[in-house]
Order: C-alpha cells, then structure tokens, then sequence
C-alpha cells in the first residue's frame, strides 16, 4: 500500500496540490466556506464570476430543483473585481491555495480588463475564462462559435500572463471544434463543462420556474454528459482538461481522470454538502492508497476503450 | 451534523412536529435561525431544504401540543401517522412542517431513530426585544414556526424582560386546520387571536383584518414590536401596518435555497438601496442577511 | 368540475383520442406491454425504429444507468419493416390505436424506403423519422445539419403521404435552425426530443459502461433539457409538436403542454412502470376535471412568461 | 404489484435474505422466473432491479436457514441488521441477495412492514427435469439463489420424481462468507459440496476443480442433468463439462436489464444462429427469452 500517494498536478504552469478545484459560482467568494472546512486542502479555488463593474444578477427565482440536478439563471451577480481584489482576494490568499478567477464581459475589451486586473494584483493564480454563461447573453455564446472562441481566447492570451483556462459550453453541435479554437488561440487548459441549457414549469402558476424562463442545468444530472464532452474533447485537443458537471463523489472524479481530466471541479455538491471538496480530495488520496497508485497522474486518461 | 429522530407527529392538515436529538444544535442555535435538511440521501431530492426552528427544547411548556393521530384525516397525500411521543430535552430541537412536496412527504414517512443530515444553525437570529414592550406576534399559516422559539428563548433568557412585554399572537390561515400549536403560546400565557379565511375557526377573513383600526383604539392598543412570518402578501400588509403603527418589525422570509449559507446567491430579496448608491435597489441574501429582516430592509 | 374532458388531439392530419404517445425505443412493438395495460386507451403507440433490413444492433452492455437517467446503445436492433408489417403490426392494428412507425436508415433512400411499405401496409397512421439517432453513425447526424435535415425531409415528403413527424436531436448548438429546417422540407409535426449524448465510465475496470463508449441520455435527468428545447423549436416553427423527455407523470406532462406541446411521448418511464403511459392518460383526465378544463387543447401553450 | 416486508435477514458477509408477502406472485411463479422490484419511488436510482426468487414459500425445510446478526460483520457498507424472523407462508416469496451497490443497499435498510413494488414473475422457468436423473446443483456464490426454488418447487410438484432423483450441491465461492443457504438443502437431504478460492470452507479451489476429472470414475459419477447459475466464466466452464459428459445443462444468466419485459432490447446474450441464417451469431433477450437458457442456446 502506497501511504503518501502523489497528488500534485499540474495545469500548464500551475501547480496544483491535488486534483479538486471548486467550480466558478458554486463556491462564492470561498470564504463562505471557512466554517466548513480547510480552505488550504483545496488543490484551488475557482471565484464566482467576476466582471468589471458590480452586478445585480436576474430577478427571482433563480434556482429551481430537477431530478438530480437544479437550475440557475444566477445571472453572474458579483461584487466586480475591483471589490474582489482588494476586499476578498486579501482574505482568501492566506490559506496557501491557488485562486482562480473565473471571468466575463459583455465584450472582448470586459474580459482583458478583468484578466489585466487579475494579473496586476499579483495574487490570482490563474484565469478562468467563462465564455459559455447561458444565463447572461441574449443570443449566442462565443463559446457557441469557434471563430468567435478563436478571437476571444487570442485576445485574453494576449492581455495576460497568467495561465489561461478557457471554459467550454456544451450547447454545441461539436464541442471538439470550440475545444480546437480555444487550443489554437493560445488556452494553456480547457474547463470541461459550463452548465446544460434548460427549463421547468410551474404547472399550477403556468410560469416559467426561473425568472429567465431558461438557465443552467448542473448536479448528477449532467454528469454523462460532461463525461462524453470531455472525452470528445479530449480526442481533440493536447492540453490540459479540467472535467466539470455533477461531481458529487471520489468516484465520480475518478471517472473524469480516467477519461482524461487532470484535475476536476467541485460545483452543485457543494451545495448539497460544503464539504463535499475536501471530502473527495480525501477520498482521491484513499483511493489511490488501496490501489497501490503511487502518484494521480497515472489514472488520467487510462480508459480502456475496444475499438467498435 | 447528524441527528436523531425522536418523534415526527402527524398534527391537523398536512402539518407535522419532528423532535431531533442535536445536542450541538440545540445549544449554538437562536431563534428566527434555521437548517437545511438533507431528506435522503438520494440524489433525487437532490437540495437541502430549508426549515426554522420552531423550538430549540430549552422551553419548558405546561400543556404540550396535542398530537392527534390522524389515520382518517383529509390530507390524501401523507399517511399522517404518528411515531414517538413528543418529550422534548435540552439536546432536541423541533421543526413543524408542512407536507408540501416531494421532500417534506418523505420527511413525514421518517421514522424514530432515524438519522438526518442537518447544515446549521444558519442566518441571523431574530433580535429579542431590549425593554418591556408590547409585542405582536404576527404569524400565516405554517409561519407560526419560527415564532413559539423566539418566545421561548426570551423567556429562557430573560424571564423578567419576558414577563414585563405584553406579547400577543395574531395567527391567521385559510382554515382551522392550518391553525397549529396554539396551545404552545397559550402555555406561555400569549393570548391568541385566530382568523381564517373560510372562518372555520376564529374569525372569518385575513390575518391583517385583525389588526386594522387600531390606531383609532389609543396608543395602548398598538405594538412597539411586530415579528412576522407567513406568505408574502400577509408581511407585507404587515410591513405597511408597522408603518402607521411607527412599530419595528422583523419578518422571517421564506425563498428557494440553493445552499442556505451565501455560497449559490440564489435567495436573493429586493431591498431599498442606500442614498448613496445609484441603484433603483439591493439585492440582500435571505439565507446570510436573513431569514430574519427588519421589515424595512425589505422592499415589498 | 367537467365530467368528460375532451383530450383529443391533432397533428396535423392524424388525429389521437389523447395526447399520450409512448417513444420510440422504449415501448417494443406494443405487444410487450399487452400483459399490463389497455393498448387501446393510448394516444398513439410508436414502435422501436425500424430499418429496411433487420439489424442485430451493439454488442453489450447496452445500458447503464446514471442518476435520474439512463444511457442506452440498443443500436436500433430490430426486425426490419417487412417483419414488422408481417408479423407484429396485424397483431398491434386490432387495437384501434394509431401505430407510428419509427424510420431510420444509413442513406436517404433506405429512410424513403422504409416510408413507402409503411404507407403501402395501410395500417400504418404516421411515420417519425429518426434522423437523429447518436447510437450509429460515426459521424455528425442528420439532425446536426439544417441543409441534411432539410433533404432528408423533403425526400421523405416526396416518397409519402403519410403524415411525416421530424424527430430532433438536442445535440445541436442552435436546435431552432434545424426545426426551421424540418418545417421547410415539409415535416407535418416535430418530435421534441431524441436522447442526450452521454457517457458513463466503471473506475473498477476503467472501460466504459456502454460498449459503444457513448450513447443516449434519457429519462427524468434530461427533462429540463427537453422543455428547453421544445420552448425554443416552439417559437420557431409553426407545426404541431410532440414533447419527448423525462416524463414520468401528468404533471411531467403538463408541463410540456403548457410550453406548447400538442402532444408527448412517454419513453423511460414505460420500464420503470410499465402502466406509465396510461397512468398519464388518466392523470391528464383527472387534472381537467378538476381544473374544469373541458378541453386539453387549451392547455397547450399556456406558458405566462413576463418578457425581462 | 406490491408487497410487504415480511422480513430482512442479514446473512453472512453482504448477504441478505428478503421475505416478502405476495400471495398472487407466490401463486404464479416458477423457479428460475424472476422480479424487477423498484428499490425507492425516488428517481435516484431509477431503474428496477431483477431478483431470482430464492424460494416461492412453498416449501417446508425442517432446518432453517439461520439468520446471523451481523452487527460486527465484515462488511463495512452494509450494518447488517436483521430485521423480523424468517417465516415462509404459501403467500410469501424470498429473495437472497448480495448487497453490491446503490439498490440492494437500500433494500438492506428496509424495514418489516415496508412496502415494495414488484414487477412479475418475469422469465422463463427452469424446465423440470421429467424422469429420474443424476442432476448436479452448481452454483457460484449468489447464483445459488434460483437453484433452492428449483428443487423445492420439484419437490412440492413432483414429490415422487424428486425422490428419484439423485441431487447434488456443487457451490463455490471467494470465501467461506459466500456460502450461503446450505442448510436450506441439506434439509432436503441434497448433499453439498464447497469450496473456496481461498480454502476458507471446503475443497480449496473453483467450484469445477470438484468437477474435473469426474468421466475416468465412471458414467455413474456422471449427471444427466446440470442447472448453474454463478459467474460467466463459471457458467461458460459448466457449459464445458457438460458436452464433456454429454449432459443436458440449464443456466440462469445474470446481465443488465431496463425492464425486464422485452421492452428496452437491453439485455442481449449472444446465442448461435441457426444453420439457415447467415450471420454469425443471433441475440436472444435474457429477460424474455432466458433468464434460464439450455447451455448451447449461448456462445460461451
Ligand atoms: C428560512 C426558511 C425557513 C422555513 N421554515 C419552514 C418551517 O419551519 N416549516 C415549514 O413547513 N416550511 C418552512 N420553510 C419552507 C420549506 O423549506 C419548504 O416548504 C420545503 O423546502 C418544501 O420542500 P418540498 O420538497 O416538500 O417541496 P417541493 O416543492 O417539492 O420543493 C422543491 C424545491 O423548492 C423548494 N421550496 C418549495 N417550497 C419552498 C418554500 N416555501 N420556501 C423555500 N423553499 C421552498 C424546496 O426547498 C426545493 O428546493 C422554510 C423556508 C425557509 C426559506
Ligand atoms: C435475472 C436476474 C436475477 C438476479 N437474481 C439475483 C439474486 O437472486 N440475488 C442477487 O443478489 N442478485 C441477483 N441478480 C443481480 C442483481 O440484479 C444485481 O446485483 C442488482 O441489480 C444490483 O443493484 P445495485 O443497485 O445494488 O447495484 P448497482 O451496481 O448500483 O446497479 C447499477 C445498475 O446495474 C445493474 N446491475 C448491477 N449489477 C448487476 C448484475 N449482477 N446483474 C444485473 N444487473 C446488475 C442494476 O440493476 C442497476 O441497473 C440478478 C440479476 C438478474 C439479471
Ligand atoms: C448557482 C451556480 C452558479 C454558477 N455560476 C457560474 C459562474 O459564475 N461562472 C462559471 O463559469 N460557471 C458558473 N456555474 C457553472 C459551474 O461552475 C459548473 O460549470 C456547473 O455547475 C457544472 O458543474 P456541477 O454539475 O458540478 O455543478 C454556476 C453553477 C451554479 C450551479
Ligand atoms: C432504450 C431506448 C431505445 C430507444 N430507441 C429509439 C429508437 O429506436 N428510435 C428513436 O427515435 N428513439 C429511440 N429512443 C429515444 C426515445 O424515443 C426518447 O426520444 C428518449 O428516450 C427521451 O425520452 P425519455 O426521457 O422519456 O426516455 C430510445 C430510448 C431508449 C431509452
Ligand atoms: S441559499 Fe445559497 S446564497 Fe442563499
Ligand atoms: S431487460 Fe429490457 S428487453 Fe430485456
């Protein structure tokens, strides 16, 4: 038995302690999450979505329960960077764990601004770039076009440093395309995947259940259908994925490092657990341990597929 | 946090009294608090949901809350069977419920002993008045819950201030069988004023009806302290009574929760934003800036 | 309270005594459910996709289950349309139940086909084509490309007078271009919606759950997916739609109605309670009566949402 | 069709045996048939799980399986609690079963009394043996479950030609905690032979090592019969042995199943074509066509 696996991954130029991030949106500004658990277990901490100026966000409902998952049209409420930084950032940097900012714009110009304010406050480890909110957009999602992906990504590579992750939608018809894009406009990794598009009625009101009619589909749920979407996108492309939706357990995890991911993140269990991150580090490390795996690494993409 | 089930009983309607063995619980948690219970461990339900303490067992009651077993009762939806007696212990804590959907039956199914995974005590707590005061109680429904803790605890905590307010409870529903636990509040010597609207127990009509006109009845007659909690449309009557009543008031909102501690901004509330801020309003979190509010942090 | 709700419906042409269809796939050649319900009291029954040939379908496993879900590769196994119109539609005709036959084929031609000898059995009511099926092609489906989806429907227009239903795919980036597609070609009603690409992996043996790596994502967990998809096609067409996805209950159901479905199909639920369909059939009853509908056609579209 | 816990016996390691109150499925179904019983009206999870009956209540064993409380059990997933006595009625059928994941560990925490929906019988029956023969039992760990209904169901309908019959139990499995239910044919005077991958109980080895080598000691040391229910590869050796001896052989296949009725096309085993078709091989549907198959109806 293996007592102290290797759990350290590494995205590019980052580091990460271990596999587990928590999911942009699911896990506030981490700080909510102090009573619950060691913010400094986590191999990184993905912030809610942050833009330039302050948001609102929708009107209410914004959640509404489905059959293992929920629906959210959150709308990207945040305090803006500036607040982020100097208010939170400060807070959130003690604890030895990379932080991510997770960011969007209504235009290409909002996203390099956000990403440079990143950057210049020297404790922001990475940046996440969300181009793939359904919640927010009127019509299309860059991450819908790859031309648009193309641009956008070549734009942020150009305005930052830091490595540059890139979230992708799976609203697709062909996620591999979006995925290729990202990777030719200079994305140092591939978030795998943003919420499912969908919808529920209040039969007896005859309403939408969401103020917005449609949001974002995330929990169990989606699991199969992020699984599929990483492992498409990881025929795709040759970098770095991060694997995302309906990650309640280590299991679960484990399934998404055997398709491929190097690290995964951790977004509606948080909610249903706030300990449900660092309980999967933890069972991440016991897995690891019972099988006699040395290091993490050498589960990522070992799925055993027969040729059909 | 784990706790035990001691009793879960079947009341009038679709209401139901569950007593948890949390000790921990029991003694962090204040009144206008609450827990998000996890009712399976299934992933379908696959949310917490949200419930207000309705007792934190430190009260000591004379005449308990009649359980009645329900076996022919017209809720066709839950069996409303009953399971344990209520006996409640400075390491329990209630929750009264109503059977609404798909987690709150299974709820009503749970039998003693049986585990549940409780988050909390989460929100801010009702504050407890600071002198001698004349106190309504103003409660909807299922919204009585959060209001038999705030007594008791003021009563645990300062028995003389509690002696010296003169508290009244204004309970209103669409039928007598939405009217529970009155007997709790009467045990504490609270008079209560009932009113529903098919007029099947107490007065026929709103809630509010029971309090409009006062003005014109003398300042004696009209509260320095208004807590509230019920439907939407009921606080907000409430909310414009305290106006003319120039009463504080604090109200207990209910909202979908999508975690219940500031991590999903899924609960938020239109409140007046400041002077200084350029925006029509604010949004507040029910779940960390509340559940409980000043009535006018909120915009109704 | 009314009495007698009419719950009749149409589409297009065809006519169903209530809304209540069972899908494609999940429902046999109808005989297999004989033993538990009352074939005749269905809307319509649509039978597995039937190709030109017989077809063995994917080696095993074909299901896994997920949660609130399911991922199938049946591989439109099936009996090929001459058995079927030999052996099982005399059989399933006595009913007095319209019988939808549910087409696919590897080239257009085998579709137009499979159309032909259904319209040429006589007792065929309608024909779905499956133009969307993830199982079995490798590539990109029709129901991927608006210019495939448009000549496969105008061929199937051409080779029958049936009333011809276009079964969408919700893999698709924008799934209105490809209803406006179908309704172009001359499709009489849409189905909304065939199966979610999934994926789904054992850690124990790190091989996939599915022998064909991925498949089809059904049952309650797809359910806001498909009243997304259904709420989109619906404002972008103006046929009759057929609601498809996670419907388990009336309630399920009416949800579909509201967002403008004139009918639905009952797809997964028909294994988890194989009296399913019926049930639904007399809970959409009980809810006219009780909401003193007397007619369900007024239901459908009923959707009261406030423009934000 | 629903049922009602009649009782839930934690047996040795994860095993456990289920009775369950269903007089119109003990009166309708055959040994080798099948249930698909839906663990939660949750829709996680969400399909029905197939359970061979273990035995149709109808018949009477003078020595009882023994229950054992597990409370110390190996078996961390499960607490193994017993629940209720095991009491066999002409209206009751038994399940035994293993608990491996989500569904059967549900089933593990049912409660007496407890209400469970039941799709059935399903299948197709073993055939009865129709003269006297030398019939061997061989069995791998669960797959033991089909194999006791098949005998008492001879015995209850064919008291005399299961007298003629000579029977025995050939049973392997990892350790000794999978040997399960050998009282129950003891009872019927079959006699049973073990053994154990890791020499736990019985011969060390597989259930076919007992098994070889059986054609040099004479045609009468050779079964006419064979009925196997276990692991494929198991199973697959049994098909072996059996055109070695040139026995007729029945196995109950174990695979995935949607529904169980034929529905889904989910649950294909690959089965020789016939000499007139052209293709290699033909898939028979394990839920309608099997669950029990004659050994050559399947490509090993
Ligand atoms: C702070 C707070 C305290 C509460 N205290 C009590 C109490 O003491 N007693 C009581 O009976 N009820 C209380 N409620 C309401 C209670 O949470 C809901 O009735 C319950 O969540 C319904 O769950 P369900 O699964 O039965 O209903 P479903 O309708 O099936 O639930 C679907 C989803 O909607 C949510 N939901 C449904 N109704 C409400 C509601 N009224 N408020 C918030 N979320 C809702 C559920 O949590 C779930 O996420 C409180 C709500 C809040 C926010
Ligand atoms: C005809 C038949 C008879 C059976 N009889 C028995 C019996 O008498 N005793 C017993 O212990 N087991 C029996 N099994 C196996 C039993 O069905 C599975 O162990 C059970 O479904 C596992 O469910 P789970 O939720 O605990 O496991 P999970 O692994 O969580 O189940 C996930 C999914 O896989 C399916 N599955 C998992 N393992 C099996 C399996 N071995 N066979 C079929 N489906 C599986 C489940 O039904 C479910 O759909 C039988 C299977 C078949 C096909
Ligand atoms: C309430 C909520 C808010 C979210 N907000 C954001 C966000 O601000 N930025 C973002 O990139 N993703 C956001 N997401 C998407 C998650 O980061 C994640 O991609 C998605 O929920 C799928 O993972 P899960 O199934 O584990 O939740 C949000 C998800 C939820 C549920
Ligand atoms: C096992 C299985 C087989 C299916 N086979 C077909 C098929 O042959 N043709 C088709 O158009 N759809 C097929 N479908 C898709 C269903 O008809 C339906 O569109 C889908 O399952 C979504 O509905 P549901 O969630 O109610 O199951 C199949 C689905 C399942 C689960
Ligand atoms: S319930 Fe999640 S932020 Fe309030
Ligand atoms: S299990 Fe569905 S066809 Fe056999």
């Amino acid at each position: 038995m293996v007592e102290n696996p290797h759990l350290s991954v590494k995205l590019g130029s980052l580091i990460l302690k271990n596999p587990v991030m928590t999911a942009s949106g699911t896990f506030g500004y981490g700080l909510e999450f102090e009573p619950y658990l060691d913010l400094g277990k986590l191999g990184a901490i993905v912030v809610k979505g942050l833009s330039l100026k302050p948001r609102l966000g929708n009107p209410t409902p914004r959640i509404a329960e489905t059959p293992a998952g929920m629906l959210n049209s959150i709308g990207l409420q945040n305090v803006g960077i500036e607040a982020f930084l100097s208010e939170k950032l400060p807070l959130l940097s003690k604890f030895g764990t990379p932080v991510i900012a997770n960011i969007f714009g209504e235009t290409i110009e909002e996203y390099c601004a956000v990403a440079r304010r990143s950057e210049e406050s020297g404790a922001v480890a990475a940046v996440e770039a969300n181009i793939s909110c359904p919640n927010v957009s009127k019509g299309l999602d860059f991450a819908q076009n790859p031309q648009a992906t193309l641009k956008i990504t070549q734009a942020l590579r150009k305005a930052t440093s830091l490595p540059l992750i890139i979230k992708l939608s799976p609203n697709v018809t062909d996620i591999r395309v979006i995925a290729r894009a990202a990777a030719d406009g200079g994305a140092d990794a591939l978030s795998v995947m943003n919420t499912v598009l969908g919808m529920a009625v209040d039969i007896r009101t005859r309403k939408p259940r969401l103020a917005t009619v449609t949001g974002g589909l995330s929990g169990p749920a989606i699991r199969p259908i992020a699984l599929r979407a990483l492992w498409q996108v990881r025929q795709a492309v040759n970098l770095p994925l991060i694997g995302i939706g309906g990650i309640m357990s280590a299991e679960d995890a484990l399934e998404f490092l055997i398709v491929g991911a190097s690290a995964i993140q951790v977004g509606t269990a948080n909610f249903v657990d706030p300990q449900s991150s660092v309980k999967i580090v933890d069972g991440l490390r016991t897995y690891c341990q019972e099988n006699n795996i040395a290091d993490v690494n050498s589960v990522v993409g070992t799925l055993k597929s027969d040729p059909i | 946090m784990k706790g035990s089930v001691l009793y879960n009983l079947s009341l009038e309607g679709d209401k139901f009294l569950m007593g948890i063995l949390a000790p921990e619980l029991a003694k962090t948690s204040r009144a206008g608090q609450f827990v998000m219970l996890r009712v399976s461990e299934s992933l379908d339900p696959l949310l917490r949901r949200p419930f207000s303490f309705y007792s934190l067992g430190k009260g000591t009651t004379a005449e308990r809350l009649q359980p009645e077993n329900h076996l022919q009762s017209h809720t066709q939806t839950v069996p409303g069977i009953s399971r344990g007696i209520r006996t409640r212990s400075p390491d329990s804590v209630e929750f009264l419920y109503r059977v609404v959907g798909q987690g709150t039956r299974i709820m009503a199914h749970m039998e003693v002993g049986r585990e549940v995974d409780l988050l909390g005590p989460l929100g801010k707590p009702f504050p407890l008045p600071t002198e001698p005061s004349q106190i309504f109680l103003i409660a909807g429904g299922i919204g009585i819950a959060p209001l038999l803790v705030l007594m008791e605890d003021l009563q645990q905590r300062e028995p003389e201030l509690f002696q010296r307010c003169k508290t009244t409870l204004f309970f209103g529903g669409r039928r007598a069988a939405d009217i529970v636990g009155v007997e709790d509040f009467q045990s504490m010597d609270i008079p209560v004023h009932i009113a529903t609207e098919d007029g099947s127990l107490g007065q026929k009509g709103l809630v509010t009806d029971l309090l409009t006109g006062r003005e014109s009845s003398g300042e004696k007659n009209l509260p320095r302290l208004v807590y509230t909690c019920g439907p939407h449309a009921m606080m907000a009557a409430v909310a414009r009574l305290c106006r003319q009543w120039r009463a504080s008031g604090y109200a207990s909102l209910e909202c979908l929760m999508g975690c219940g501690f500031g991590a999903c901004l899924g609960c938020v509330v239109k409140s007046p934003s400041s002077a200084a801020e350029e925006i029509p309003f604010t949004y507040r979190f029910v779940c960390k800036e509340g559940p409980t509010f000043p009535l006018e942090q909120v915009l109704w």
